[in-house]
This record gives C-alpha cells, sequence and structure tokens, in this order.
C-alpha cells in the first residue's frame, strides 16, 4: 500500500513549461526535509486552460493558477510549512477581482458535473492504487462477480447512455447488437482519435484517467462476449500512449485484465494501436480499416460492425468518453444516469470551450444546460467589449448556431435540429469580430486536407466549396455563387461515402442558414462587416473619437500609424495589411471597418512614420 | 428470394445481389464509373446513388454497395437522384472537361460546360480506384495505390517514381473508365515491341499460328507465378482474362504435365541457342537499334512481325543502306572456333530480302561464302546478280556514329585495303552454340560433349546418331551445327535407328561382360562394393554376375584379389597380349 | 644412354572418354607421339596394378592410364578405383626405388582431343629425359 | 599368464549363454611334444598342453573351420595381431563373427619389441597388462631420406634371395584367395628365380593394401629373411595417409579400393585432377 502523506501537491498541466515544476517542488520539498511527508503527484489535466499551469494543494484544497517554477519556493514556504496560502497566486474573478482560494470556490467549475473527469486532475493517473483507492475498478468486480451480460447491457440501456463520439448512437443498442451477433471472436474497440481541432477531451481523459477507459472497456468486453480490445489512439498523444500502456501493465500485475479476472473465468486483454492523425480515421470503418493495417479509408456499411467490423468480426466500437461512464453507471446505477439530462440525452458531457471567450478550458456539463449558461456562466462570456455572434458546435463538421438561439438546451437532437451537431465536443464561441463566411472557409480548409479522397462528391465538392468560398472572401464572387455552394453542400451531404463528407457541408449550411445575409454583403458590397476578409475591408481612424493615445501605433506590426499624442492618428492605407491588431487595441472605438472600396473616397492624409 | 421495388415495378432478387444486380440484370440503366463487374464494389464515384425508401425512410445510397433486401423500394430516376448525379458529372466534368466518357454521361445530366474552373485541362484521372484494385486484388501485383489524401489524392506507384515491380500486364488500362492509363514501352524504336518474344502474359505465338489461339505464358503470368509449384495449387490471383473472357475459353487447370513414360530409346534432338553478340563489343550490338542479329532480321522482315514484314529503321524509314556481316561469333577465336555452318546462305538471304524489299544497297562482308549445298552456289549467284556488293573479309567493328548512323570497317581482302562503310542497319550473321544448360542433359543421359559444347557421337563417321549410351540417339544441332535438310537428314537416321531396335523386339547386348569363375572365388565381396549397376550377388557365399545388367566395364576383375573375374572380350590375357604385342611391335 | 633413345610408352585409355578423344585427334589429324601405345579397356577402373607392371615388366619405360573425369565414367564411379589405386601403386614404386613419374593418371574426355596429344607429348617427352626403365632397373 | 588363460578357457567351455548353448570349442595351440600345432580344444579337454607361444595365424584355422562346419561356434584365444587379422577377414566373410569369440592376450614387452609393433594386444583383452608400443622399424624410420637408387639397391639386395617359395603368402592370414596373383603367368613369368624385380613383390604389396595387418609372420617365416614388413610397413603407412584406412582397426570401415570417392575421399589431392595427388617423400 501507498505510503501516507501529510499533504500532496496536485500539479496539472503537464505540458510545455509546466514540465519543471515537479522536479522544483521536490527538490525544494527534499531541501527543507519534507520529502516523507508531502508528496509531488503528477495529476491529469483539470480543464481550466485560461489559467494553467495549475498547482493544487490537498488536503485543504489551495488553488494556485499560473503558477512558475520561481513561485515554487514561495509555495512550498507559505502553504506546506506555515499553512497558508499564497495570495498572489490565486484565482482571481474576472469581474469582482476577488481572490478565491479554494478549488470548490471557483465559478468556473460550480456549474459543471464532472462524472467522466471525475478522476482526472485529482489522482495520479500512473498509479492504479490511486484510481482503485477512488473506486476504481469496483464496477468491473459488481459486474463480473454479481451480474449477467444480458443484465449489464439492460442497465446500460436503462441508462441512456448514448454514443460520445457524436453520432449519439444508444450505447446499450450497440452492445446487445454486439452480443447477438454471429461469432466466436469479438471485439471491442475504443475511439481515442480525436480529430477535431482544439478539442482535447479525449486526450485528457486518456491521459488523465486512463484506468476509466479501461475498466469500461473490461465491462464492455464481458457484456458483448469480447476478450480483446484495442484501444485506437493517435501517435500524436504519446502521453495517453504512455498512460494507457502503462496502466494496462498496471491492471494485468493486479489482475484485473487478462486471464481469469477477479477468478471470474472472464478474460479480457487490451492492445494500444496507434494511428497517425488522421481526421478520417475517427470514422469507424475507416478506422477498423486502420486497425487491420490498411489505408484508414472508410468502406460502405449496409452491415453494421456489430455484425462484422475489425477482421470481419462482431466489434463494439465506443468513445472513451462513452467507455468512461460506464463504470460510474454501473456502480451508481442506471436510474441515477438517468436522471441527470434531458429526455432523450443522458448524463454529462465534455466540452473542449475555446475562441472568443474568457475561460477557456475543458469542461463537463450535463445534458441540457443552454448555450448561455454554457458561454456566460462558466466560460465568462466574450472578453471585455465583445458581442457573442454564435456559437459553432461539433467540430469542423458542425454548425454554427446564432447568439438569437443561445438558449438553445444542449442535447443531439435539439442541435441537430439547429443545423449543427453535438460532435466529440469541440464548441467555438464566436464574436462579432468573427466573419462566418471565413469561419466556413477555415473548416473547409481544414476538411480538403482530412477528406481521404475516396469518394468524388466529399474529395471534388470540398474542393469546389473551399473555392467559393475564397472567392466570396476575396470579393471575387457573383451572386448565384451562394446558390451553387448551396446545392454543392447539399449534394455533398446526400451522396458522400462516410460520416465525414456528410457532415463536412455543415458549417456552409450552418452559416447559410444564419448568415446568409453576411455572405450576400461580401458578394454585393463587396465588405466583410467583421473586418476579417483582408481584400474587402480597410481600417480607418474615426478622427473625433480619436484621442490620440498611440496604443494603435504600437501594435502596428507594418508601422503603418503615425500621429501625435493627443491628435487622431492616421493609417497610411497603402502598407496596411488589414490585420485589424489596431482594432481589436483601440479603446475608444476609434478605429472604424470600411469596405475596401470606400478607400478611394476617403482624403487624401499625410501619413508622417 | 427477396423483393424489391424498382421504379414502381417490382423484381426479385438473391441474398447476395446488390441493388446495381438487380437493375443491371432486369435493364435498368444506372450510370456508374468506379464500378466493375470483376470487382468487388467500392462506391466512390458515388454515380450510382439512388433513393432507397425502407420503413417509410428515404435515404440515397450507392447502388452498387447496396444490398437487393426484402421489402425495399428504390427509385433511380427521382429528382433527387437526378440532383446528385448532375452535381457530381459538374464536378468529374470540370476535373477531366475532355474526357468523352465523363463528357457524354455529364451531357446525359444537362451539364455540357465544366461549371468549376479546370485545374488541367488534361487530366483524365477521376480516381475512381479500379487500376488500383485490379492491380492489387485481382493481379495481385501491388504496383499502383493511392498516394496523399484529400484533394491532393493520386494514383501511382511508390513514392511516384518509375518501379520495376509493374509486369505491365496492361489490366489497369483495361479497367480504367477514363482511358488515364497508357503503357509506355521503355525502349523506343520502332519495334514497338521487341522484335523477338511477347510482350504480355498472353499472346498469339505468331500471327502465323494455326490454330490461331493465343497461349499463357506461365512464367509471366502472374496467376501461375504465384501458384504454390510444391503442391500444384494455383493462386487466387488475377484471373483477369478468365473474369473478362465472354467465351469461358480459358482454363487455369489445364497445366504443364510431368509424363512418367518408361521407355527402350530416346533421342535428344535439344537444339541451339543464339550466341550474343554482345559479347564481343565491336560489333556494337544494343548501342543502336539498327544493329540487329540474322534472328531479329527474320522477325522483322516477318509478315507477321512489328512492322508487318517491311524493313524499316525506328523512325519508320527504309533503310538506304544495309551492312550484312557474317562469321560473327563463329570461326573467331574469340568466341567460337567452329563454323556455324547456317549463316551464309541466311546471310545471302536477308541480302535478297533487303534488296527486294527496299532496294537498299547491301554491303556484305564475308570471309568465304560456304555455299556448298545442293543448288547454294547457284542461289549464291543470284544475289550477286540482284546487286549485292561482296566484300570478301572479316567486318570488324561497327561504329554508331553521333548522327545515328553506322559505320563498318573491315578489310577487302581482294583489295587488299582497309574498307569503312556508312549504312544505315547492320545484320550480325551471329553464330549459334549449344544450348546453356546441355551440361544438365549431358549428366542426365551420360552424354559426352565436345570441346565447343554439342554431345558428342559414338563415333564421327561410323556411328553418327548414335551415343556412348545404349538406346540414346542425337538428331539435329544437338549434335552440331546443321542447316534444316541437314539436321532432317540425321533426324531421319536418328529415328531410323530408333526404329531398328523396336523392330527387332528384343536388345542384343554387348559380349564384353564380366563372368566369375566360381573355382577360385573366396567370397570377400569386394567386387559387390565395386559394382556400380549391383549386377553382383553373392550366391550360395560365391559371387555371380547378371550378364544383363553388367555393362562390362571390368572394375570388378581389376579388383578381384583371387583372380577369379574375367571380362569377355578384355580378358587378362587378351590385354596382356597387347601389352606385349605393342611392345613387341615398338 | 643413346642419343636417340625413344621410348616405349604404354597408354591405357578407356574405352568411353580416352580412347574416343584420341579417335577424334586422330580424325581431326592431330599428331600424337609414336611412343605411345595405346592398349584400350572398357574402363580405367578395369586397369590392375598387375597390369601395369606388366606392362614395365614387358619393357615398357612408360605407363599412361587415362579415363574420363570424376563424374563422367560411363561407367559412373569406375574411375574413383583408378584415382586411388594409382596413387598407391606409384608410392610403391617409389618405394622399391622406381621412378614413380614413369606412371602417370590423368583424365581426357572424349571432347578433348587436343588435350590427348597434349598429354602424350608431355609425357613421352618426360620419360625420354628420365631414360630407358631396364637401364634404371639395371643400375 | 599362461595358467590364466588356461582358467579362463576352461571356463568358457563350460559356460553356457543366455539359450543355454555352449562353445563348440576353442581354437589355441596345443604342444605336441617338442612343436606346438593349432587345436581345438573342447569342454573337458586337457588344457595343461594349451599353449600361446610361438606367434601362429590361428584366425586362417578359425576361417577354415567356420567354412567347413556352418554351425561351429568357436572360441578363439588371440593376440592382438590374430583380432586385427579377424577384423579383416570377417570383414571378407572368411569368419563369421556371429560365430566366434574372442579371448585375448596380451603380448609381452619383448615380444612388441621384436615385431615392431605399434598395438601389441587386441581390443578385446581378457588377459594379461597391453605392453608398452613396440618402436618403429628403423629402415622404415629412415627411409624417406633414402634416394631412389639407394631404395633400389636396397631392395635389388634382398629381393635377388627370394626363392619364390610362397611361404610369406602361405603364413599370411589375409591370404585367403583361392587363385594367386603371384601364381599367375599372366603376372608372373615363370621359370625365373629369383622372381623379376620388383613385379613380383609389389603385386603382393598392391594385394596387402587394404589387408596387411603387421602381424610380422610373412618375414618371420621367410627362409631368405627379406624384411618384407618394411615393404608393408610403407604400404601402410602411404594408405593411411591417401585414403586414411588402417587396416583391422574398425569392422564397418569399408575397403577403400573397391568403394566410390564419396563413400572414401582422398584425403590428399584432388581427383579431379591426379597430378596434384603427392607421393611420400624421397631422399635426394
Amino acid at each position: 500500500m501507498a505510503d501516507l502523506y501529510r499533504a500532496d501537491v496536485l500539479i496539472s498541466c503537464l505540458h510545455g513549461q509546466s514540465a519543471d515544476l515537479a522536479p522544483t517542488f521536490r527538490q525544494e520539498i527534499e531541501r527543507r526535509g519534507m520529502a516523507g511527508e508531502v508528496r509531488v503527484v503528477e495529476t491529469g489535466c483539470r480543464g481550466f486552460c485560461s489559467v494553467g499551469p495549475v498547482v493544487s494543494i490537498q488536503p485543504d484544497g489551495e488553488f494556485y493558477v499560473n503558477v512558475q517554477p520561481a513561485d515554487v519556493p514561495e509555495i512550498v514556504e507559505e502553504t506546506l510549512v506555515k499553512g497558508r496560502p499564497v495570495q498572489r497566486l490565486t484565482y482571481k474573478e474576472p469581474t469582482t477581482r476577488k481572490s478565491i482560494t479554494k478549488y470548490d470556490d471557483i465559478p468556473f467549475y460550480g456549474k459543471q458535473m464532472r462524472i467522466v473527469f471525475r478522476n482526472t486532475g485529482l489522482i495520479d493517473p500512473q498509479s492504479i492504487d490511486e484510481y482503485i483507492a477512488v473506486g476504481g475498478y469496483e464496477a468491473l468486480g459488481k459486474v463480473l462477480t454479481s451480474m449477467t451480460p444480458e443484465e449489464v447491457i439492460e442497465e446500460v440501456k436503462k441508462s441512456g447512455l448514448r454514443g460520445r463520439g457524436g453520432a449519439g448512437f444508444r450505447t446499450g443498442r450497440k452492445w446487445e447488437s454486439t452480443r447477438k451477433a454471429k461469432g466466436d471472436v469479438k471485439y471491442v474497440i475504443a475511439n481515442g482519435d480525436e480529430g477535431d481541432p482544439g478539442a482535447f477531451m479525449d486526450r485528457s481523459l486518456m491521459e488523465g484517467d486512463p484506468h476509466a477507459v479501461l475498466e469500461g472497456m473490461a465491462i464492455a468486453g464481458f457484456a458483448v462476449g469480447a476478450n480483446q480490445g484495442y484501444v485506437y489512439v493517435r501517435d500524436e498523444y504519446p502521453l495517453a500512449v504512455k498512460n494507457l500502456n502503462l496502466a494496462i501493465q498496471q491492471a494485468h500485475e493486479y489482475g484485473l485484465l487478462g486471464e481469469d479476472i477477479l477468478g471470474s473465468g472472464f478474460a479480457f486483454d487490451i492492445g494500444i494501436v496507434r494511428g497517425a492523425g488522421a481526421f478520417v480515421c475517427g470514422e469507424s470503418s475507416a478506422l477498423m480499416q486502420s486497425l487491420e493495417g490498411k489505408v484508414g479509408e472508410p468502406r460502405s456499411k449496409h452491415v453494421h460492425a456489430t455484425d462484422r467490423g475489425l477482421w470481419d468480426r462482431p466489434s463494439c466500437l465506443n468513445n472513451v468518453e462513452t467507455l468512461a461512464n460506464i463504470p460510474v453507471i454501473m456502480l451508481r446505477g442506471a436510474e441515477w444516469f438517468a436522471s441527470i439530462g434531458t429526455e432523450n440525452s443522458k448524463g454529462t458531457k465534455g466540452f473542449c470551450l475555446v475562441g472568443k471567450i474568457r475561460n477557456p478550458g475543458l469542461i463537463e456539463v450535463p445534458m441540457g444546460m443552454t448555450l448561455k449558461e454554457i458561454i456566460y456562466d462558466i466560460g465568462g462570456g466574450p472578453p471585455r467589449g465583445r458581442k457573442v455572434k454564435a456559437v459553432q458546435t461539433g467540430g469542423p463538421s458542425g454548425g454554427c448556431i446564432p447568439t438569437s438561439r443561445l438558449d438553445l438546451a444542449v442535447d443531439y437532437e435539439t442541435l441537430s435540429q439547429a443545423g449543427s451537431m453535438m460532435g466529440s465536443g469541440g464548441m467555438i464561441a464566436l464574436d462579432d469580430r468573427t466573419c462566418m463566411v471565413d469561419i466556413s472557409r477555415f473548416f473547409l480548409e481544414f476538411l480538403k486536407d482530412e477528406s481521404c479522397g475516396k469518394c468524388a462528391p466529399c474529395r471534388e465538392g470540398i474542393k469546389r466549396m473551399l473555392e467559393i468560398l475564397t472567392a466570396i472572401s476575396n470579393g471575387d464572387a457573383k451572386m448565384g455563387d451562394i446558390d451553387t455552394l448551396e446545392t454543392l453542400a447539399k449534394t455533398v451531404q446526400a451522396a458522400s461515402l462516410c460520416g465525414l463528407g456528410k457532415s463536412a457541408p455543415n458549417p456552409v449550411l450552418s452559416t447559410l442558414q444564419y448568415f446568409r445575409q453576411e455572405y450576400e454583403q461580401h458578394i454585393t458590397e463587396k465588405f466583410c462587416p467583421s473586418g476579417v476578409c483582408r481584400s474587402l475591408v480597410a481600417y480607418v481612424v474615426v478622427d473625433d473619437k480619436c484621442k490620440g493615445c498611440g496604443l494603435c501605433i504600437k501594435v502596428c506590426s507594418q508601422e503603418s500609424i503615425a500621429g501625435s499624442a493627443k491628435q487622431p492618428h492616421v493609417i497610411d492605407q497603402a502598407t496596411c495589411i488589414q490585420c485589424g491588431a489596431c482594432f481589436d487595441a483601440c479603446r475608444f472605438d476609434a478605429i472604424q471597418v470600411i469596405p475596401r472600396s470606400q478607400v478611394e473616397l476617403l482624403p487624401k492624409q499625410e501619413v508622417h512614420a | 428470394m427477396n423483393k424489391l421495388i424498382i421504379d414502381g415495378a417490382e423484381y426479385q432478387a438473391q441474398d447476395d445481389q446488390t441493388i446495381l444486380d438487380v437493375c443491371r440484370q432486369n435493364g435498368i440503366e444506372i450510370p456508374t464509373l468506379c464500378y466493375h463487374p470483376a470487382m468487388e464494389p467500392y462506391g466512390a464515384c458515388r454515380l450510382c446513388t439512388v433513393e432507397v425508401i425502407r420503413h417509410g425512410w428515404s435515404n440515397l445510397h450507392t447502388a452498387c454497395t447496396h444490398p437487393a433486401w426484402d421489402g425495399l423500394e428504390v427509385k433511380t430516376q427521382s429528382p433527387a437522384v437526378y440532383d446528385v448525379r448532375r452535381t457530381l458529372m459538374g464536378l468529374f466534368l470540370s476535373r477531366c472537361p475532355h474526357v468523352p466518357v465523363i463528357q457524354n454521361l455529364a451531357r446525359q445530366y444537362g451539364v455540357t460546360e465544366p461549371p468549376f474552373a479546370t485545374d488541367d485541362p488534361d487530366q483524365k484521372c477521376i480516381l475512381c480506384g479500379l487500376c488500383v484494385r485490379v492491380c492489387n486484388d485481382l493481379v495481385k501485383a501491388n504496383v499502383i495505390n493511392f498516394s496523399d489524401r484529400g484533394i491532393d489524392r493520386q494514383v501511382g506507384p511508390p513514392f511516384l517514381e518509375k518501379t520495376r515491380d509493374c509486369i505491365g500486364c496492361g489490366a489497369c488500362t483495361i479497367v480504367c473508365p477514363t482511358g488515364a492509363i497508357d503503357i509506355v514501352l521503355e525502349e523506343a524504336g520502332v519495334y514497338a515491341e521487341k522484335p523477338l518474344g511477347p510482350t504480355a502474359a498472353i499472346y498469339v505465338p505468331s500471327l502465323q499460328a494455326v490454330p490461331r489461339v493465343p497461349v499463357i505464358d506461365t512464367d509471366s503470368c502472374i496467376r501461375f507465378r504465384q501458384q504454390d509449384r510444391s503442391n500444384g495449387k494455383i493462386a487466387d490471383a488475377c484471373g483477369v482474362c478468365q473474369t473478362l473472357c465472354e467465351a469461358n475459353a480459358i482454363d487455369f487447370d489445364q497445366q504443364d504435365e510431368i509424363l512418367d513414360l518408361t521407355v527402350g530409346s530416346v533421342i535428344v534432338a535439344t537444339g541451339f541457342e543464339m550466341w550474343d553478340p554482345k559479347k564481343l563489343s565491336q560489333y556494337s550490338y544494343g548501342r543502336s537499334p539498327h544493329i540487329i542479329t540474322g534472328m531479329e532480321f527474320e522477325r522483322l522482315s516477318n509478315a507477321g512481325g512489328p512492322t508487318g514484314g517491311q524493313i524499316l529503321l525506328s523512325d519508320g524509314s527504309k533503310p538506304k543502306r544495309v551492312a550484312i556481316i557474317h562469321c560473327v561469333g563463329s570461326r573467331d577465336h574469340n568466341a567460337h572456333a567452329y563454323c556455324s555452318r547456317i549463316c551464309c546462305m541466311y546471310s545471302l538471304k536477308h541480302a535478297h530480302l533487303v534488296r527486294d524489299k527496299t532496294g537498299a544497297e547491301v554491303y556484305e562482308f564475308y570471309m568465304d561464302m560456304r555455299a556448298f549445298g545442293k543448288g547454294y552456289e547457284e542461289f549464291y549467284e543470284r544475289v550477286q546478280e540482284e546487286g549485292v556488293t561482296m566484300v570478301r573479309g572479316r567486318g570488324a567493328v561497327v561504329d554508331v556514329l553521333p548522327n545515328g548512323k553506322l559505320r563498318v570497317k573491315g578489310e577487302d581482302a581482294d583489295l587488299g585495303k582497309l574498307l569503312a562503310v556508312d549504312v544505315d542497319m547492320v545484320v550480325l550473321s551471329t553464330a549459334i552454340e549449344a544450348p546453356h544448360d546441355a551440361d544438365k542433359i549431358s549428366a542426365l543421359f551420360g552424354l559426352g560433349r565436345t570441346a565447343d559444347g554439342w554431345f558428342a557421337e559414338a563415333h564421327p563417321k561410323l556411328r553418327p546418331v548414335e551415343t556412348n549410351t545404349d538406346g540414346v540417339f542425337l538428331a539435329g544441332c544437338a549434335q552440331g551445327p546443321k542447316d534444316v535438310p541437314d539436321t532432317v537428314a540425321h533426324a531421319g537416321a536418328a529415328s531410323a535407328a530408333v526404329l531398328g531396335l523396336l523392330d527387332r523386339g528384343e536388345v542384343v547386348i554387348a559380349p564384353t561382360v564380366a563372368e566369375v569363375n566360381r573355382d577360385d572365388c573366396v567370397g570377400c565381396g569386394d567386387c559387390l562394393l565395386v559394382c556400380p549397376y549391383t549386377a553382383i550377388t553373392r550366391v550360395e557365399g560365391k559371387a555371380q554376375i547378371n550378364a544383363a545388367l553388367c555393362k562390362g566395364c571390368g572394375t570388378c576383375v581389376a579388383t578381384c584379389p583371387s583372380g577369379a573375374i574375367m571380362a569377355l572380350h578384355f580378358t587378362d590375357d587378351q590385354i596382356v597380349a597387347q601389352i606385349d604385342g605393342v611392345l613387341a611391335w615398338a | 644412354m643413346g642419343v636417340e633413345f625413344e621410348p616405349k610408352i604404354v597408354a591405357f585409355m578407356c574405352n568411353w572418354c580416352t580412347y574416343a578423344g584420341a579417335d577424334n585427334a586422330g580424325v581431326a589429324r592431330m599428331e600424337s607421339p609414336s611412343n605411345v601405345l595405346p592398349i584400350r579397356v572398357m574402363c580405367s577402373g578395369r586397369i590392375s596394378p598387375e597390369m601395369v607392371m606388366r606392362a614395365f615388366r614387358a619393357g615398357a619405360d612408360g605407363v599412361l592410364v587415362m579415363g574420363c573425369h570424376i563424374g563422367d565414367c560411363h561407367y559412373s564411379t569406375g574411375n574413383h578405383r583408378s584415382v586411388k589405386r594409382m596413387p598407391l601403386l606409384r608410392n610403391l614404386l617409389a618405394t622399391v626405388g622406381v621412378n614413380p613419374e614413369r606412371l602417370e593418371l590423368t583424365w581426357v574426355s572424349a571432347a578433348e582431343a587436343p588435350r590427348f596429344v597434349q598429354v602424350t607429348h608431355s609425357f613421352t617427352d618426360k620419360i625420354r629425359s628420365l631414360g630407358p626403365l631396364s637401364q634404371e632397373v639395371a643400375e | 599368464m599362461i595358467d590364466e588363460i588356461r582358467k579362463i578357457v576352461a571356463e568358457r567351455l563350460n559356460e553356457t549363454d543366455d539359450k543355454g548353448a555352449r562353445l563348440d570349442g576353442m581354437v589355441a595351440l596345443r604342444r605336441t611334444g617338442p612343436a606346438v600345432a593349432p587345436h581345438v580344444f573342447v569342454a573337458g579337454d586337457d588344457l595343461s598342453t594349451l599353449e600361446i607361444n610361438p606367434r601362429y595365424p590361428l584366425m586362417t584355422v578359425v576361417s577354415r573351420l567356420h567354412k567347413r562346419l556352418p554351425d561351429i561356434r568357436l572360441g578363439v584365444v588371440a593376440r592382438g595381431c590374430d583380432e586385427r587379422a579377424y577384423v579383416e577377414m570377417a570383414k571378407r566373410n572368411q569368419i563369421d563373427p556371429e560365430r566366434l569369440v574372442i579371448l585375448g592376450f596380451a603380448c609381452t614387452a619383448e615380444e612388441a619389441l621384436e615385431c615392431y609393433c605399434a598395438e601389441p594386444f587386441p581390443k578385446n583383452l581378457v588377459v594379461g597388462t597391453p605392453a608398452a608400443p613396440g618402436p618403429q622399424n628403423p629402415i622404415v624410420a629412415k627411409y624417406d631420406t633414402m634416394t631412389l637408387a639407394e631404395r633400389r639397391a636396397f631392395w635389388k639386395q634382398q629381393f635377388v634371395k627370394c626363392i619364390k617359395c610362397y611361404g610369406c603368402r602361405n603364413i599370411c592370414p589375409e591370404c585367403f584367395c583361392e587363385a594367386c596373383a603371384m601364381e599367375d603367368k599372366a603376372w608372373v613369368e615363370p621359370g625365373f628365380l629369383a622372381p623379376p624385380f620388383p613385379a613380383f613383390h609389389l603385386i603382393r604389396a598392391m594385394h596387402m593394401a587394404s589387408r596387411c595387418i603387421a602381424c610380422r609372420q610373412c618375414e618371420h617365416t621367410c627362409p631368405a629373411h627379406i624384411p618384407l614388413t618394411v615393404l608393408y610397413d610403407l604400404m601402410r603407412r602411404d594408405m593411411e595417409a591417401l585414403l586414411g584406412y588402417v587396416p583391422g582397426a574398425d569392422l564397418a570401415a569399408l575397403p577403400p579400393l573397391s568403394v566410390t570417392l564419396e563413400q572414401t575421399p582422398l584425403l590428399l589431392g584432388d581427383a579431379h585432377d591426379p597430378a596434384t595427388i603427392p607421393l611420400a617423400p624421397i631422399g635426394r
């Protein structure tokens, strides 16, 4: 058993610069002779990205943000030796600037409900003992000793759990189909091929709580009658691979994987398969092709993978997040789980909340929470002076939901009906400095590279849609192009081979649905009101608003702005590259976006650099 | 039996059929590009998209991949289907604006002009993957595949570099719907195919072949190459020809057989091989397409050959001057010392053909004209009268000039001068030589070979078709260079020798066998050890020789310590008498 | 020693290789020394030490034993015996003081008419230089 | 020693084997007055006349008995050379190993010295302790340094004494042929005494090539005191060097001159080119 310690220092955000934190802490604690009393634990992600790296001291729960190695001696001196918080490093509530010392009191976490991410950031993911200490593998024990596979499936069905990968297929039904499928050899596959740009839920989970995934897989294996599982992880997640491998090894040592688990006679083993990082390999048939060692390209599937999947054998493919829910459901019961969420969407969902927002990060909320609550209450709303224009959900294949519909409850059906999708959990807040044409273009740019290119509508259609969007951005489009774009988008949606292609037009279609006027404005007025499409806009100083503070001069990378103190400044249109840095910097709204065409009409102004 | 409704009418389908199968079977037209009946459906071009209504839900699916389930309702012509196909054809036409198949299909859906900008007007590939699948799944040559992803996807060999793995089977060109693949032969020249030998695994041996049916070259055919020859099982590879042959004329089970025959006589008629003129670099063979061997000239001038029998240069023009060089590799101590016997006469024939077909000037470099046969000298005179320039002297060197012309240098022995002639084509009358694997035949039958590699007859004058192995005879060039009449005569003699044996019905064995004097035999058994024919056995403690098995080598005689064995006709006394005799005489 | 000494050489030849080679040499009008007195046997394996001794005894100054190359024996392995027997006999000659060079074993195939000529010439030259055996034995 | 041999012979004659069979007799030497002669002792015989001296080729007797009486099972009181003779004879069907029990005894050191014997004891040693091998014959030891002329002179001097009595052949246990090449007029002209040099002795030497087991009987017997074993020792030496064969050593080894190169390869030189097969050194 683990030794007893007086206190734990939990260090999150183990990427990049924070890598030095743990050694520094250990050195400092060693220097002070407290090595036997205080333990330094490198934990998984806590989701609160805007303030990382974060350190929390247990058991009292002091929570320090933006911790640098230089801060370590002070934390050790103050908190661990003298028992008082370091005010300098506590979290400050953004509006009131009030200092919040304890983790539990931070509003970012207040509205969240952490089921999937119950352990990440709190336990050492490389220690199976810690996972067991927080109730890990209890569910597996319960399932193997007291339940039949049918009962497990029934429980999952009753819980209402649906696939967290995005499509929302009912997990219980998938398990049942796999169980009923003919075949001696069956597989459980965990999909950890998280491909959405900016999304890292699966990664945080696999890095921060790998055993939760393994336990979920073992239970799934028992339920569907599989003895072999595979975790498909992208190779860009080396820590996830490392922690999962370690976890598998430990579970073997503890008899929680392998032959005759817990004396039940049930055998289950798990292998890690590393994908090379192709978005399309998140698609189930492409993933299985890749697992089989072939090129990750989707197949037409009129026969479900539950009947003929990996190596043509019945295969149950679940997202890692789906699987991490399973142990909790088994322990706390389907009814408890079903009590969370909406009628058709039960439980919680993890999101990666990013974009023009104050508290970006990884969150987990109950299904049914409105977008507004997520964006404002958890995300802290847009930065000063900005307005939320839309929320993009569902990753590159998702859609944009306008401000007017922010009271939408987040669940599978509602999001679909609004023209977007749940997806794997990307959520991007777009503010009024976001151009909807540009955002469509951005996603199609991503998909153009990530489409496997097998089927013609996806490959050729995305290329053509992107061409039209680029033309619109550049002011080269004509009115009929929007109709062509829409026709193309609908064809790609209807005719593509796999989910990637079928959902690829979503960004275009949803922005067309809600922001068609913005598209038209780009074409008819040759103007991008958000100031993003550079060919269409010019930035000018509004003389009577300019206080001559010079901030814009400082931020201009092109040295295109000139002006004396307290005198209105001038932008040299000849050298301005329309980056908008001045616009974002100005505290007096003295910089204005105007159509590029109007530059000619401006009075000639001398610019003195 | 599944029942489904297609465009309002009911059809029946098997469980393993797709919607496309049912439609094709019933004459319902559905356009396809990436589909081929010989291969698994792929579902990439999406052109066969149809509307499928199941349990009241309507969805678009590709007919090629969707099973023809019971109770489906399928619409192949609905507005939604039409719209999808129209948009798709717009995309295809924009990609490949000048491919007739695409143009025609697009026109059917009302698309006459590419709706989008064309990147590459010469693009023909629609990435349907048929070539990739035929190469990998059917042919199993695994030479081409897709590279890159998304809009950068393209088809090619690994790293898009030339590969030696391509076997040039051409299956990809056959299945390609848009004609995007060409087979380009690396070696340029008139001879679009090599002058000798086929280029594909299936070919008609000769245009003049009777019956004129193709054959499969099992050494080149991938299907046969991949079969496990040890157990004779044919691999499940390729079979494109069988799949595509409408007459069902291809039967892979027709195999070469190894027949076990018990025979009394064998005629070895293994013929000759052509000597490779690359072995003597002064002839520059291989450095110009216009330096060819006599055998290649035969192919070139053959009506079934690559030029239909015309004698042409690689640019398609007729040569103006041709040199024919005799004794290339024959009568040459750097190659074969012997005379190949046939070259003089075929060279004269070639000269005649060149004169006849092109009117070109012909220079014939000869050392001696060996026109020894009946009518041969007359032919020689006729060719001379046709205006062929005869140069007596070895054609020594052929140079390839920078302008592509060929310069033949040699000595005109009659004039006593060195000579150089610039010509358009050089025909090398190369030597014939014993087959490269004659040593195996030699070991198999215990045949002797002469120094130049030909099989040795039992006696150069008295037993010209027999060998030293009883029952094995030689015919034709296996024994040495011969022209056709001589070969026929020699083969006739060999046949007659065999027939002589057959006619007798009994074999007379040589009387030179060994005999045991049992009185003197002490039964030591050394003779049993030496006998290579196990002709000696021990009977009642003493050696006994089976005269039918004994070949009379006499090794046992020399071995017997007791002097109890006698070699008939080579007895000790006889040999001693010879020894004494020759020494007395000397 | 006589200036005009011409050695007498008994050459045992196997029927299939050497004899045919000698025959071919003759057909090709190649010249081989008349000192060489051919004795045809079916196989070099037929030649016993007694026979060699007998040749010496009967007046030969040298004895050549010729057969097929190893592996080419018409009787498969007859020459395997010769190649063991003759070297032993050469040693025995040396043991009793007779120059062993007077006995030579060599392989000449039917195809090797030139080799036959070369072997017989060089052996004759060698024996010529050794002088008469009778003189050697009489010493 | 002789007492022990007699005792053991008595025991063996009375012993029964697994099948209850007894030896039909024991071949040994028996004193008959002043001389000794081979004798088959049977059970109950007076063994006090059994002798082991002098040396006598008893295997010749065994061979004749085996041939004459196809069922007889014998024992033999044998020296090392007797046993070696047995090996070569059995190999050539002159003795049936199934019907012979060898009761071996070791020669004395003095005997080994006299015989220049390299192995003065049988492998199947029952009585006595092995004596050290005798030295090499001094003539053999210096032979390599002798020139051809010296050798020729030496042998001519020896062979001229030969009276063609065939004693060497008659005493030899390995000379069991029915007809002898030395008497064949094709090889040896009759009417010459001494026999022509060197054919007569070389024919016998070649016949002994894979047989001579160095028992020295021929030399002991020779009335002309020709040192025949010098010739045979040199022959044996060449045999071993060229073909690796030591007569009398191994019943399973095939007679090398009668088998193929695959069965017994040349140890020196290349059979494909006989010119490469070397000769033993000759003095200059």
